[in-house]
């Protein structure tokens, strides 16, 4: 019998796809369903963030921008560009401050790890889990919504403070989202996490180990999940992360090997229980008077120099390498975004896998192409 | 009842005909209820309110919105696409499903026809679905359509054979593959059910709602459109009314897969209280609400569920629906035999 | 064109009822394309979540253009990215709208000046209906948004050439 | 073979527990707020359209600066001294007219810095959201309270004024043409912004 | 844990002076200029040294400096078992702007070293897959040079606003 001849089939996945996340393109090589090769076009949403900081003539006018990088994540942005320039200025901020900071930042956190678990439900075919998933991040966003009146992109965190003080009842809503949370998380497990269908679909696919994934640079919950005990929060520490008690979740490979997209997965899960464990100490730490703007400049014009300052937001290491000029304005801004490095991965991991495991592990990656593209 | 139809109309090809469309008068207005059941029980399950301002209460006319918005939309049909395959697929996927409706008993005095191989006739008919999916999917020149085509043919071809054994416990239990005489055999109480019949014929409904959900495309077996992966499966390419006959096709096969389901193993047109609420007009009430019973499992199953790979979805029908269905009728036939 | 569309010269009492009906049809089941961008299409889908739920207006996601009546453009329009908004708004069928969502989407946002690879607007590639300001908008003025939308469905004739 | 039954009963547990969350869900009540009918009431926080209290401006055009997209323009023009503008609600005195205050609504990222700098807290953010337009330059506000006519004539005084004080320069020292001249060229434009706010030089071309 | 010039000192044993120079002078944060041709034996040494054991390439940004009409490339390295981070800098001049890929080394600088030649030109040598990542692959120019001058028109869509 004549060989058969056979072609590999070449299938765009996006940048009108509904699993990709937003914009990114996936250029599938397959035979048949297998994933003979997978390359990642991204730029499509490249809004050109370096450009932008370099144009602005203050510092504090980056922040708008910073906070539309990582739209899922904006404090989170913020606060790593507020403390890269805090260190570049010398500014101490109190510790009334420092705690709102770190009590939205871990909000923040949530608020995100929610969108990634929700989304990584529908990627996965499981509707019901991303309703519930928006449903407790609606909460969250009415605390922020309540303190800064946005309810995205808050441009909240400033560089020497914040924009506004935290309205009186406050610390209530906090704590009632303390008590309302770690139930909802247990529904997330019996609806989904659990799941013997979600387990099939996501253990043992994707499997990133670990040396690979430093070598990739994966950080975050990515490389948690491939078993690196990681965390800048505890590594490099900033704010005053160091005075709170929580652990760094890592992937232990429960359901299948250790960094396969289940890992990835409950590590984001694990990582909202932590967060609230964190938000409870901050909220009785928090002092309950204090001006929020007194360590703010007049005017930001730092010394001529270079600092890159890095910090955990939930999908990993997010450094800002600032360069001054001595001016008002930045000489150069490069934000080393975490889903950029993370995503770079991709072809690594999903080579021999089926389409829908690409689906599962893009999904795992949790990207923003907001930030992966700039 | 066709000869009761005779009586009153002038011609006997009328008659025929109205009796031919009967189960449309019933299969229409069930596909508008049941995509807006669907919408509301979902959006229930997620804390939400589902349609709510189309037409006043809980937005009831939401679906007849949609239809009347689908039939004006415009009619694409992709250029470099096989035009002829990809006009007729729909039709084709309504007429098998259609087509299987003429043996379902709806009640004691209604059924299209009376077949002695009813049920070796509806497993036979439902398989075009299966080629017009094919058709609809290699028609469209869409890669993404052509692989949710492939997935589809692989799988209904697959589940088709524990749908096959389950039925076949039944018929090896009830010696018939005469759905009206199925049903019959099931009159009186609750207990004359065919589910009460014996554990293994449990078993059997089991396997065969299981198999029925995917010969349906139902999540956890929705791969042929797996939105969040092929973007739309097969029907990617279709728009307007066409993709609505996908739509039609899809709830009505929900439909029939659910009467089957429950005329062999739910006492069809019985009464589960015996004598009481029974009779012809009762019968089609009971059918339809023993069918809406497991269509809304079915929608409860696919808002709770996410959805199988396609290897795993193989692994399911050929390590444990199969041999399960194997065994178990053995296991029937024995039980027959002793009790 | 949808069946009926724009086959009639003339209004009269019967088209105008079947415009009421068809008009009624299209504002209350304008399924949108599931299709974010960028920051706004977390307030998309924020909208389609349980708090704000677009399905109380009938409104449901579709992956696939063909199947979709309307396209939210929510987020940036990159230049890399105009091109396909403008394939995809063709492959959608008639009657179709879009709605732009958001600054960005809008006239470049805050993206305008400085933003070398933004397209500013996106009413350069396709035509649009709506404008929906805010950055992002709140789910709620994206509702605002279809409202205005279907006020202007609601003007649409079979007999009346549609207005560019 | 203990993992394949092990499997099976996985399977069904799992399910039948995610089973009973959407089930409790679907009696448990619904979160959704009806949004036509039912409106949100927003915090005073809330920042959506931007409005400006014209009464209380001086056009010192800090707001201006302040914004990182540039969406805010504004030309004044001085006051003369026969006019007097009064004094703002929180007690500025007002020495300019505000011939053009126009924010592109369209462009504005609602990121509330322009808030912060105004002397007079003329500029806030309002809890508007309902918005939407037809028309996309609909959505360019023009706040000026001045009708063109008012502007021309705001424009011509200040312009007779500052000729009149060239000429009276002139006359005194009588060194410097230079000084004098320099309202020459910008006779044609009717604004005259470019004089009085060197760093809005850039933005007018918009 | 060892500082900045601890390593110096064992980076300039290694390759001589004139391959790495020390600047410390600078503000906030110290750094060591490695020639453009030596950057891959550096890097690989940095990483494959026991001592030193940097695993993890941070970030990799291109830099223009227009008052020296140089183009720049910082290397921010960390090593996540021994807790040390270090700042490695390439000067290049604008005309000629060569500089020895590291992605043999880390695999991440594959994206950041397309990202640099993306927006500033900066050519990397022995680079797998050079081309443009975020613009399209036509696009005029480097982006984030100070004297970039906006194309007007973009296969028939209009740029500036």
């Amino acid at each position: 019998m004549p060989e058969l001849r056979t072609e590999e089939m070449v299938i765009n996945m996006g940048p009108q796809h509904p699993s990709t996340h937003g914009v990114l393109r996936v250029e599938l090589v397959l035979d048949g369903e297998i994933v003979v090769d997978a390359i990642p076009h991204i730029g499509y949403l490249h809004r050109c963030f370096e450009k932008h900081s370099e144009s602005m003539n203050d510092y504090q006018q980056v922040i708008p921008y910073v906070d539309r990088m990582d739209y899922v994540a904006a404090i989170s942005n913020e606060l790593g560009f507020a403390i890269a320039m805090e260190r570049m200025l010398g500014i101490e901020v109190s510790e009334r401050v420092e705690c709102i900071r770190v009590i939205f930042a871990e909000l923040q956190r949530i608020a995100s790890h929610l969108v990634a678990i929700g989304t990584y439900g529908l990627d996965i075919g499981a509707f019901t889990p991303f309703l519930h998933c928006f449903r407790d991040r609606e909460r969250i966003l009415d605390i922020f919504e309540s303190t800064c009146g946005a309810r995205l992109l808050y441009n909240y965190i400033w560089v020497g403070g914040l924009s506004h003080d935290v309205p009186t009842d406050f610390k209530d809503k906090v704590r009632d989202f303390v008590q309302y949370f770690p139930p909802k998380i247990k529904e997330y497990n019996d609806l989904l996490t659990y799941n013997k269908i979600f387990i099939d679909r996501t253990a043992d696919v994707g499997v990133l180990p670990a040396d690979v994934a430093l070598n990739y640079a994966s950080s975050g919950p990515i490389l948690r999940g491939s078993g690196v005990n990681w965390d800048l929060r505890r590594d490099d520490p900033y704010s005053i992360y160091d005075q709170f008690e929580f652990d760094v979740v890592v992937g232990k490979g429960e359901m299948g090997t250790v960094g396969d997209c289940w890992d990835r997965y409950i590590v984001r899960v694990r990582e909202m229980e932590q967060s609230i464990r964190i938000i409870a100490q901050a909220v009785e730490r928090m002092p309950d008077e204090g001006d929020v703007k007194a360590a703010v400049p007049k005017r930001i014009r730092p010394p001529e120099g270079e600092i890159y300052a890095r910090t955990e937001t939930p999908r990993g290491e997010l450094g800002y390498y600032i360069i001054s000029d001595g001016s008002m304005s930045p000489y150069r801004v490069k934000a080393r975004s975490p889903c950029f490095v993370n995503l770079s991965v991709l072809p690594a991991i999903s080579r021999g896998s089926m389409v829908s495991d690409v689906v599962a592990i893009v999904g795992s990656i949790d990207i923003v192409l907001g930030e992966i593209d700039r | 009842m066709v000869e009761t139809l005779e009586q009153f109309l002038p011609h006997p090809l009328l008659a025929l005909f109205i009796h031919a469309a009967l189960p449309m008068v019933i299969v229409f207005p069930y596909v508008l209820f049941a995509v807006w059941l669907e919408r509301k029980v979902s959006a229930h399950m997620q804390d939400r309110l589902g349609p709510m301002r189309t037409g006043g209460w809980h937005g009831w006319s939401q679906t007849i919105a949609d239809m009347i918005k689908m039939i004006q939309k415009e009619d694409i049909v992709p250029s470099r696409s096989d035009k002829f395959l990809f006009k007729f697929a729909p039709f084709l996927a309504f007429m098998g499903s259609y087509a299987a409706f003429a043996v379902i008993p709806f009640s004691s005095e209604y059924i299209g026809a009376h077949l002695d191989v009813g049920a070796f006739y509806i497993l036979a008919v439902t398989s075009i679905v299966t080629l017009s999916i094919l058709m609809a999917g290699w028609a469209s020149n869409n890669k993404w359509s052509l692989l949710g085509a492939m997935r589809t043919s692989a799988q209904i071809v697959s589940y088709e054979i524990p749908t096959v054994v389950a039925v076949l416990s039944v018929i090896v239990a009830t010696g018939t593959l005469n759905l009206m005489t199925i049903s019959e055999m099931q009159s009186g109480t609750i207990f004359n059910w065919l589910i009460f019949h014996s554990p293994f014929l449990f078993i059997a409904f089991v396997l065969y709602f299981i198999s029925s959900l995917a010969e349906v495309n139902r999540t956890p077996f929705d791969l042929p459109e797996s939105e969040s992966e092929l973007v739309g499966g097969f029907h990617t390419e279709y728009s307007g009314m066409r993709w609505g006959m996908f739509m039609l096709t899809e709830y009505a096969d929900m439909f029939l897969v659910s009467l089957l389901g429950s005329v062999l193993f739910f006492g069809g047109w019985n009464s589960p209280f015996g004598d009481f609420m029974s009779g012809p007009i009762w019968g089609v009430f009971w059918m339809i609400s023993k069918g809406m019973f497991f269509i809304f499992v079915m929608m409860w199953l696919r808002w709770t569920l996410p959805r199988l790979r396609v290897d795993q979805l193989m692994d399911v029908c050929w390590k444990y629906l199969i041999p399960f269905a194997f065994v178990n009728l053995v296991l029937v036939a024995l039980w027959e035999m002793i009790f | 064109m949808g069946l009926l569309d724009k086959q009639f010269e003339n209004s009269n009492i019967i088209i105008t009822s079947i415009d009421n009906l068809f008009n009624w049809a299209r504002l209350s089941s304008l399924w949108y394309m599931q299709f974010g961008l960028a920051c706004c299409a977390i307030e998309m889908m924020a909208a389609a979540a349980s708090h704000y739920d677009f399905d109380r207006f009938g409104i449901i996601p579709r992956a696939s253009p063909r199947q979709a009546d309307v396209m939210i453009v929510a987020g940036t329009v990159t230049i890399k990215m105009g091109p396909r908004i403008k394939r995809l708004y063709e492959q959608m069928a008639e009657p179709r709208y879009v709605l732009s969502m958001g600054s960005c989407a809008t006239c470049g946002g805050p993206y305008w000046e400085h933003g070398y690879h933004v397209l500013k607007g996106v009413d350069r590639v396709v035509p649009v209906d709506v404008y929906i300001p805010g950055c992002p908008p709140r789910p709620e003025a994206l509702f605002e948004g279809f409202l205005k939308l279907h006020e202007k469905i609601r003007s649409e004739s079979l007999a009346k050439k549609k207005t560019a | 073979m203990k993992r394949y039954f092990k499997d099976i009963w996985d399977s069904f547990y799992t399910i039948g527990i995610g089973m009973g969350v959407t089930f409790r869900h679907l009696f448990t009540k619904s979160v959704t707020i009806q949004y036509p009918d039912v409106k949100l009431e927003l915090t005073d926080r809330a920042r959506n359209r931007l409005y400006v209290n014209m009464d209380d401006c001086i056009g010192c055009d800090q707001c201006s600066k302040a914004c990182p997209v540039n969406c805010i323009t504004i030309e004044t023009v001085k006051a003369v001294p026969p006019d007097d503008l009064g004094v703002t609600s929180t007690g500025n005195p007002k020495r300019l007219w505000v011939t053009k205050f126009d924010i592109d609504i369209a462009k504005c990222c609602y990121c509330a810095l322009c808030v912060y700098p105004c002397p007079t807290e003329c500029i806030k953010m309002t809890d508007v959201y309902e918005f939407s337009e037809f028309d996309r330059h609909n959505l360019l506000y023009n706040f000026s309270t001045m009708t063109p006519a008012e502007v021309e004539n705001a424009a011509m005084k200040f312009e007779k004024w500052q000729a009149d004080k060239a000429a009276a320069k002139k006359e005194t020292t009588d060194k410097k043409k230079a000084a004098g001249e320099k309202p020459q060229p910008k006779k044609q434009e009717t604004g005259d912004s470019n004089k009085n706010n060197p760093p809005d030089e850039n933005k007018s071309e918009s | 844990m060892k500082k900045p010039e601890d390593i110096y000192a064992i980076l300039k044993e290694r390759f001589g002076e004139e391959k790495v120079e020390f600047k410390e002078d600078v503000k906030v944060v110290p750094f060591i200029v490695v020639a453009p041709d030596a950057i891959k034996e550096v890097a690989k040494f940095l990483r494959d040294d026991d001592d030193l054991d940097f695993d993890y390439l941070m970030c990799l940004s291109g830099v223009h400096y227009q008052k020296d009409t140089t183009l720049g490339v910082t290397y921010h390295i960390n090593a996540t078992r021994k807790k040390h981070s270090l700042t490695l800098k390439c000067i290049v001049p604008e005309e000629n702007p060569h500089v020895q890929s590291v992605e043999s080394i880390w695999k991440t600088a594959n994206w950041h070293e397309r990202e640099a030649y993306d927006m500033t030109g900066i050519i990397f040598d022995g680079h797998p897959d050079l081309r443009r990542i975020l613009c399209p692959d036509d696009w005029d120019g480097f982006p984030l040079r100070k004297d970039y001058k906006v194309q007007e028109y973009y296969h028939g869509m209009k740029v500036p606003y």
